[in-house]
């Protein structure tokens, strides 16, 4: 690909699902605005580019990265260096690159504790207790699979991010929405956000876009959807009983879940300036539970069998327990 | 010793790495095709609750969520013993043929296609979706677009979101469909089952009609003699919701059918330490290593082996295709691994069809949608057919309904030996005597798997045939002779 | 080590009953063991769970939440909302691989400042048995050794 | 900390800290120079370009060094580590203030109360101040500068309540030159004390020192008085509340009445009289509770009117001569807006049944002290005369028991304060009226305060006779014919060392006093809280008696906790002397510690709706966002730490204010090597 004056775009994938991408080409005509204004260098869905080229690139000659999936090995960690070097803006694309989203959730385990579930499976055929390892012997030579580490961290535990765009995936209105900011900056009719904001989502939370009545709260008792009959289709699902994460997750999505009768469960992630998710939602359902009584307030709170796991479902490693430390550590004191 | 290293894109990319061994003559030694990458999701699913499941196992792969939603979906439904009304059914399966629909056209128009389409050896810059759309004329891309966008919105008002759907609970699903969405989907299903057959005769006139490409197909090279599994209905036709799998040997036999709850009886996995990815095998055949026949529990898993193990397709259209397809071939089962496109596009044919058949039913708009869970939930498994193959989810709950231990059996991952033996046996057939490797073998080897659609997504994440290769040769002192690279 | 385990503990207090209880203790001189930092908040009502979490990820070896006794918040009734927080938080961090004897909710009144240097005093023998949580180092170790702490919580 | 880097980096912060000796009283544990230089040293980074130890912060002396270093050093925060924010806070932000820095820029570190007086171990306590003052440093880089909230005061003030206790706050305040509003339920003022004959230890007459005061609040040109009424509802703060008032209705034209009194001399229905009288006399349908009643006009009793009854009758319609009667009146909702609330709602009295082995309201001869009370009284329905249930015998052996229903777990926990004293004055009426032989069953005499201990002399120097006990049981069954007819008390003689039983003929148990039934209704009412014995929670118990934690509603008389009539009296004028501070200034200042809620960020979840027991947050249904009314909230914080959305801030106690103290706190408290591991593969 000749250097045609375009500013250069990346999109890389670590450890995720493939979604954002296809969140990213259900912009439809849209991505042809993106093929229009930039040159895209690197972007394994979209078309072949090698990993030399990128190294060989000047550093900052990208202007624009969207990097989805979390840091779960050797392998993300080296692309996400590469590509900080080389980009000029560095976003945090979807709930894995944020804060950690549904992988994240191995936060709870260590890695012998996640071989053993996998290589120990009923189906399992391993009587060796064979695990993977990194430089192996073979008669021929040696094989090299990048190393597993301990725990999943998000995109800014490990370079400096410049934006993050929550959603897993990111609607797709949302996608267009900051692709038409960033063409606008270009033309220079638009100023670029403050570094460390937050793009291509709401500054309130889900409630805010949620059609459901609501009323002031007083839970006497917590239900599991599948428990309900028959769901109201017009209340707060919360005012169901049913633990709806709706409240202190981020708004932009449109409150799509809660639209169908499925809670939200947070893939927006925390709302502006919340430096712990999970506390937020945490805090929220325990104020309004309907008892003063400790015993009465347990039996209540049974109805929640996860606490952690609801809580934390998609910002586990950006929460202050399982493992945001280790962000902080580079660089918070 | 030579060796031959073929990553896609670059090594550190994690989209699966293909190692080919030379011995001093040159020919092929042996070849290895790793996974490098794992997340864990049979761990860090313990301790949720199992209605969460359709949710959190769709995040293993955003290319086909569908899929893992209606395992988990199905899976939980089990752990209750609770039957979902037969409109919640109806509902997940309409919604899952949208899904399919996607699936197979994206595939096939934009990433298998184009081997046939421009042929093999056409340029590489040509080999693409916009190679296919120069060929076959711009309106077909507006086509294939349609189609991608009709099958997506189905799966947007049935589930509630495009990608990663939210709407399957224990029991059945939380939204019902209205009289007003239910005309809009019929009228897109209409479109989509023209769409169906228009592909299948673009297949014929491109493909059928060109002796190369069918010598291509029924080429030994992309020939291996596995066994073949894929769920079948009452009558043995191909179902992609719900039965029981089927289970056929390299002659076509069915050594028998097995329902969810014994896949363990028939299914086990081998485990190497050089990848991250298991190697599933019919465990009443057993591993033998990585070798076809009749003694190999080696089995293959995709729209050729549903065919294979089933009786015929559920459908009118399909039917016929299906019939074609077996005339044309040299009838059951068919073994070239080339032949799964074709299969995918009568595929494509019956999920547009499916869907006509569940929007006109009558009770689709009912509003008994639900059955609460009553028995104390233990145990249970939910098996689908995902795009790329059988798809099985094994879940244990405590009394709560909370996960204890989760086992899965994903899609791609059944055919991780087929396509490992594909490759080498493609390798071991083009490369020999020191032949010098060119574009065109290349491409020939990358066919070999591109056909399977291998979507790591589940397994590593690469979307479905993106493995361009690159190729390093190196003497036996490991120096650098000559870099030959595969675009895609 | 040789020497004895010296936990460092946050405590939280209410401006109106249990920093005054200190401070009636300060003034009564009567001793309790240097381990524990207050920190004032005008009442348990505005203990955000963040806080404990955060005192704990800082490496905190424990949490001692104090405030007014049921029926005579200052400010009413808000010290149930705390103690409604303080039962969820604490299934959360068991779940998290914290024992939850480390963090705990103590009412004392203005009066009380012997049974809150009583209670601390308490405390911090308690988290003694406990050993040290230093909660970074526990984390590193959980995710590179084996733990028993999450080994029950997940199973 | 994530948000701190969002927020534009203000100018450098320019901090000085400040370590006091307090004497001896912190040096001699904390090395306090050490603290002051480790501060300077390992703090540089945070900003603290000061740092000084001196002998007493609190002095003239050390406020002037902290006044010069912001004006010469130019500092912009300002960390004192000495005694207890609640003893110097104050004193620092003013020194603060005079150098022209905002006094809310500063932060107290208590190395005193929480480190030198409660530790022993001089290095530990030194390390455990250094954290301390780190946590300040960190946390006072976060203080944002405030400015108190004013609000103007309403100059009438609502008296709810007419006994003794709010018609003393009602004069003060009325005598002052302000409006009052006197709520009372009754259809007379008066409260207790009007039903009594003597009060102790004087025994002037009750009825000659209350009634002058009682006519004086109905006649009171700025004291309009409600009774037959009660407070509805209570909304607004201090400097303007809006009190919605039931007026029941009377039944009778009160702009008509003249309180002559034919229609009760002729009402034909005559019921017996359980409220006033407490049963033992009779009043009519229509009738004033008592003969001084103010005010004067009567209510009819609707239970009780044969009109009401059956439609018929009207006797007192036809009878009275300004044809005041109007049985169409019907009851009044009044709105009235005050500055300040007094609430002097008194108390209720234990119930005897509840103690059933003393047999009241079983054995006829088992009267309560509230029923002597009216057989004492010389315009009650036995003109004064002690005599047993039949109206005629004259006892001549009577038991009065003390701490009924008090100091007693299965009952009330708490000392009734006034039960001794009165016992003491029933025994003294008894002897005085009847002669008769007067035994005083007690469990320790309480005769506090002027005079009290006097009358107990005098009391035995009568002839009573006192037994030192709690009273097991009161019984009309007997063991020997000198207990015949009789009842029985039987008790044991703590100083005797022995059970006695003594024969009486007549019971008065000295029944304790309780908060009024309705209480807890009444502080949810006015947003203010009771104590667990159920009594009004006060501001202070030592300091601030009068005032309750919601500003502008104040305390006065029994309704704090038990206490006799001079005592009320007090409480009456001192709250009333606190109102009127208020009326005088015309506004006053609040603390702005107060929540905020950012309308953007909050999404109308409505999860902090029902938080608040002040009613502070508002909810506004056409923008769907919740907002928090300043001068209601305490500042509590709770809806902060509720809020899922961080859409509510707090002022003085800011989430970043918290986190960065815990961070300061514990940053310094490990040893040097206690780093994260960093992360390695498996």
């Amino acid at each position: 690909m000749s250097d045609n004056g375009k500013p250069k775009f990346a999109m890389y994938w670590a450890a995720s699902c493939g979604g954002c991408e296809i969140a990213v080409l259900n912009i439809n005509e849209k991505i042809l605005d993106v093929d229009a204004n930039f040159e895209v260098v690197f972007w394994p869905v979209a078309m072949d580019a090698k990993y030399k080229d990128v190294e060989a690139m000047p550093d900052k000659s990208i202007l624009l990265t969207l990097f989805n999936g979390g840091i779960r090995n050797e392998e993300n960690e080296h692309l996400a260096i590469l590509l900080r070097q080389k980009s000029q803006i560095l976003v945090a694309f979807g709930s894995c690159a944020t804060e950690g989203c549904i992988p994240g959730l191995a936060n709870f385990s260590n890695t012998d504790q996640i071989y053993e579930a996998v290589y120990e499976g009923v189906s399992t055929d391993n009587p060796n207790h064979i695990r993977p390892q990194y430089n192996y012997e073979v008669p021929e030579g040696t094989l090299h699979i990048p190393a597993f580490y301990p725990a999943l961290r998000t995109l800014d535990q490990v370079v400096d991010v410049d934006y993050y765009m929550p959603g897993c995936p990111p609607e797709s209105h949302q996608i267009a929405a900051v692709i038409d900011l960033v063409l606008k900056v270009l033309n220079g009719e638009a100023e670029l956000p403050p570094k460390g904001a937050v793009i291509g989502a709401g500054n309130s939370t889900v409630c805010d876009e949620c059609g459901r009545k609501r009323h002031v709260k007083s839970i006497t008792k917590f239900v599991r959807i599948h428990e309900v009959d028959e769901i109201d289709p017009e209340l707060c699902l919360l005012e169901q009983g049913i633990l709806c994460n709706g409240p202190a997750t981020r708004s932009g999505c449109g409150a799509r879940c809660p639209g169908v009768g499925a809670a939200c469960i947070g893939c927006y992630g925390p709302a502006e300036g919340v430096i712990d998710y999970g506390a937020r939602l945490m805090t929220a359902v325990a104020s309004v539970i309907d008892s003063n009584d400790p015993d009465e307030i347990d039996a209540i709170l049974e109805g929640i069998p996860d606490p952690a796991g609801s809580f934390y479902r998609f910002s586990m490693p950006h929460s202050l327990l399982r493992m945001a430390k280790p962000a902080w550590s580079n660089g918070n004191r | 010793m030579t060796r031959i290293t073929i990553d896609p894109i670059t090594r550190l990319e994690g989209h699966g790495k293909i190692e080919i061994f030379l011995n001093e003559e040159g020919d092929v030694e042996n070849t290895y095709f790793q996974i490098p990458e794992l997340r864990g999701f049979e761990r860090f699913c313990v301790g949720r609750p199992v209605e969460e499941m359709p949710l959190l196992t769709n995040r293993i792969c955003g290319v086909c969520p569908e899929a893992h939603h209606m395992a988990a979906a199905k899976a939980g439904d089990a752990v209750y013993g609770v039957d979902p009304p037969s409109a919640a059914k109806k509902l997940r399966e309409l919604l899952y043929m949208g899904f399919f629909f996607t699936d197979h056209t994206t595939h096939f128009y934009a990433l298998g296609g184009p081997d046939f389409v421009m042929g093999p050896d056409a340029p590489v810059a040509e080999r693409n979706i916009l190679g296919v759309i120069h060929k076959v004329g711009m309106e077909i891309a507006g086509q294939v677009l349609q189609a991608r966008k009709y099958g997506h919105t189905v799966v947007e008002m049935l589930g509630g979101r495009k990608v990663h759907p939210c709407t399957s609970i224990p029991g059945g699903v939380t939204k019902g469909l209205t009289e007003e969405e239910r005309e809009k989907i019929e009228e897109m299903g209409e479109w989509a089952v023209e769409f169906g057959k228009f592909s299948l005769d673009l297949f014929g006139d491109i493909v059928l009609s060109n002796q190369a490409y069918v010598d291509l197909i029924l080429g030994d090279i992309y020939t291996d003699r596995t066994h073949y599994i894929g769920l079948v209905d009452d009558d043995n036709k191909v179902n992609f919701y719900d039965g029981k799998v089927s289970v056929v040997d390299p002659d076509g036999k069915r050594l028998g059918k097995y329902a969810p709850d014994e896949y363990t009886d028939w299914i086990a996995e081998h485990v190497e330490p050089w990848t991250y990815l298991k190697f599933p095998y019919l465990k009443k055949v057993g591993w033998k290593g990585f070798v076809d026949g009749n003694d190999s529990g080696v089995y293959m898993a995709t729209p050729l082996s549903r065919l294979n193990a089933a009786d015929g397709m559920a459908t009118p259209l399909a039917q016929a295709a299906y019939e074609k397809f077996y005339e044309t071939l040299g009838g059951k089962p068919v073994h070239q691994r080339l032949a799964i496109h074709w299969a995918r596009l009568i595929e494509l044919l019956y999920s547009a069809e499916r869907w006509m058949e569940l929007v006109t039913d009558p009770e689709i708009t009912s509003p008994n949608i639900h059955t609460v869970p009553t028995k104390v939930p233990t145990e249970g498994v939910g098996i689908v057919e995902a795009p790329r193959g059988t798809l099985t989810h094994h879940y244990w709950t405590d009394e709560r309904g909370v996960l204890t231990k989760v086992n899965l059996v994903v899609g791609t991952t059944n055919n991780y030996a087929p396509i490992t033996m594909s490759i080498k046996k493609a390798a071991s057939s083009l490369i020999n005597k020191g032949t010098v490797v060119t574009e065109p073998i290349l491409n020939m080897v990358e066919m070999a798997f591109r056909a399977y659609d291998p979507c790591f997504g589940c397994a590593t994440h690469s979307l479905p045939g993106q493995m361009p290769l690159e190729v390093t040769i190196r003497d036996a002192h490991g120096e650098v002779v000559d870099v030959l690279r595969q675009f895609c | 080590m040789s020497e004895q385990f010296e936990p460092v503990i946050i405590g939280f207090t209410c401006n109106w009953c249990s920093y005054r209880a200190a401070d009636m203790a300060g003034t009564a001189r009567i001793k309790y063991p240097p381990n524990i930092r207050l920190v004032r908040l005008m009442c348990s009502g505005r203990l955000d769970p963040t806080f404990v979490l955060k005192a704990l990820s800082e490496g905190a070896d424990g949490v001692l939440i104090t405030g007014c006794h049921p029926g005579e918040c200052h400010y009413l009734e808000q010290n149930y909302k705390a103690l409604r927080r303080y039962r969820l938080l604490l299934k959360t961090i068991a779940q998290m691989g914290i024992e939850p004897e480390r963090v705990k909710l103590v009412w004392a009144s203005a009066a009380e400042g012997v049974q809150l240097a009583r209670a601390i005093t308490t405390f911090v023998e308690e988290i003694r048995a406990l050993g040290p949580l230093r909660w970074p180092l526990r984390l590193a170790e959980m995710d590179i050794k084996e733990t028993a702490a999450v080994e029950e919580v997940v199973a | 900390m994530s948000n701190k880097q969002n927020q534009p980096q203000d100018e450098k912060e320019r901090i000085g800290v400040y370590v006091c000796h307090c004497g001896s009283n912190i040096a001699g544990v904390v090395d306090v120079e050490d603290v002051a230089v480790w501060a300077k040293e390992e703090l540089g980074d945070q900003g603290v370009v000061v740092s000084r130890d001196y002998k007493f912060m609190c002095s003239s002396l050390g406020q002037e060094m902290i006044e010069n270093d912001i004006k010469e050093q130019g500092l912009n925060r300002v960390v004192v580590a000495a005694c207890s924010p609640h003893l110097h806070e104050a004193t620092f932000r003013k020194a603060c203030e005079r150098a022209g820095l905002n006094p809310y820029l500063s932060e107290l570190v208590s190395i005193r109360e929480q480190v030198s007086w409660v530790h022993t171990d001089k290095e530990k306590a030194t390390e455990k101040a250094k954290a301390m003052v780190a946590g300040g440093v960190e946390r006072v880089i976060e203080n944002e500068p405030l400015e108190p909230l004013r609000v103007p005061i309403h100059p009438a003030t609502l008296v709810v309540g007419g006994g003794i206790a709010g018609i003393q706050a009602a004069l003060e305040i009325a005598d002052a030159g302000y409006q009052v509003y006197m709520v009372e339920r009754e259809p007379s003022i008066g409260g207790h004390m009007a039903q009594f004959d003597k009060t102790f230890p004087t025994l002037d007459c009750a009825a000659c020192i209350l009634t002058p005061k009682m006519v004086s609040v109905g006649e009171h040109p700025n004291i309009e008085l409600l009774t037959w009424s009660e407070v509805e509802r209570v909304e607004g703060y201090v400097g303007n509340f809006s009190v919605t008032v039931r007026k029941r209705p009377r039944y009778v034209d009160t702009d008509l009445c003249t309180g002559c009194g034919i229609c009760w001399e002729k009402c034909p229905k005559k019921v017996i009289d359980e409220d006033f009288e407490q049963g033992l006399g009779y009043r009519t349908a229509v009738y004033t509770p008592f003969p001084q009643a103010v005010p004067k006009y009567p209510v009819i009793d609707t239970e009780s009117c044969i009109f009401f009854a059956n439609g018929k009758c009207k006797a007192c319609e036809k009878l009275c001569p300004t044809g005041a009667i109007n049985f169409d009146q019907e009851e009044e909702i009044l709105l009235l807006e005050v500055g300040n609330i007094i609430i002097a709602t008194g108390f209720d009295t234990f119930d005897a049944r509840r103690i059933p082995e003393y047999g009241y309201g079983r054995l006829a001869n088992v009267f309560t002290s509230v029923e002597f009370e009216r057989m004492c009284n010389a315009a009650g329905p036995t003109n004064g005369e002690v005599v047993l249930r039949d109206g005629v015998t004259k006892p001549e052996a009577v038991g009065i028991v003390h701490c009924v229903g008090s100091r007693d777990r299965n009952y009330n926990n708490y000392c009734s304060v006034i039960c001794c004293m009165s016992s003491l004055k029933f025994a003294h009426l008894v002897k005085e009226r009847t002669g008769a032989e007067v035994y005083n069953f007690y469990i320790d005499m309480r005769t506090a305060y002027k005079d009290y201990d006097e009358f107990y002399q005098r009391v035995m120097e009568e002839g009573v006779l006192f037994v030192r006990g709690r009273v097991a049981e009161i019984t009309d069954a007997t063991r020997n014919p000198g207990e015949e007819g009789k009842l029985v008390v039987q008790v044991e003689d703590t100083l005797a060392g022995r059970q006695r039983r003594i024969p009486v003929d007549m019971a008065i148990l000295s029944v304790g006093l309780q908060p009024p039934s309705d209480t807890k209704e009444v502080a949810q009412r006015f947003g203010i809280s009771c104590s667990a014995s159920g009594w009004i929670t006060e501001k202070h118990p030592k300091l601030d008696p009068v005032a309750t934690m919601t500003e502008g509603i104040f305390i006065a008389g029994a309704i704090q906790g038990p206490k006799d009539i001079p005592t009320s009296v007090a409480q009456g004028a001192a709250a009333a002397a606190r109102v009127l501070g208020r009326i005088n200034k015309g506004e006053m200042y609040l603390e702005p510690i107060r929540a905020t809620v950012d309308p953007e960020k909050c999404s109308g979840c409505r999860i902090c709706n029902n938080l608040c027991p002040f009613g502070a947050i508002i909810f506004h249904e056409d923008l769907m966002v919740t907002e928090i009314n300043h001068a209601l909230c305490q500042g509590c914080g709770t809806c902060v730490a509720a809020c899922p959305a961080g859409a509510i801030s707090g002022t003085g106690f800011s989430n970043e204010q918290v986190l960065s103290q815990i961070e300061g706190l514990l940053a310094y408290s490990f040893p040097k090597d206690f780093e994260l591991v960093e992360m390695v593969p498996a």
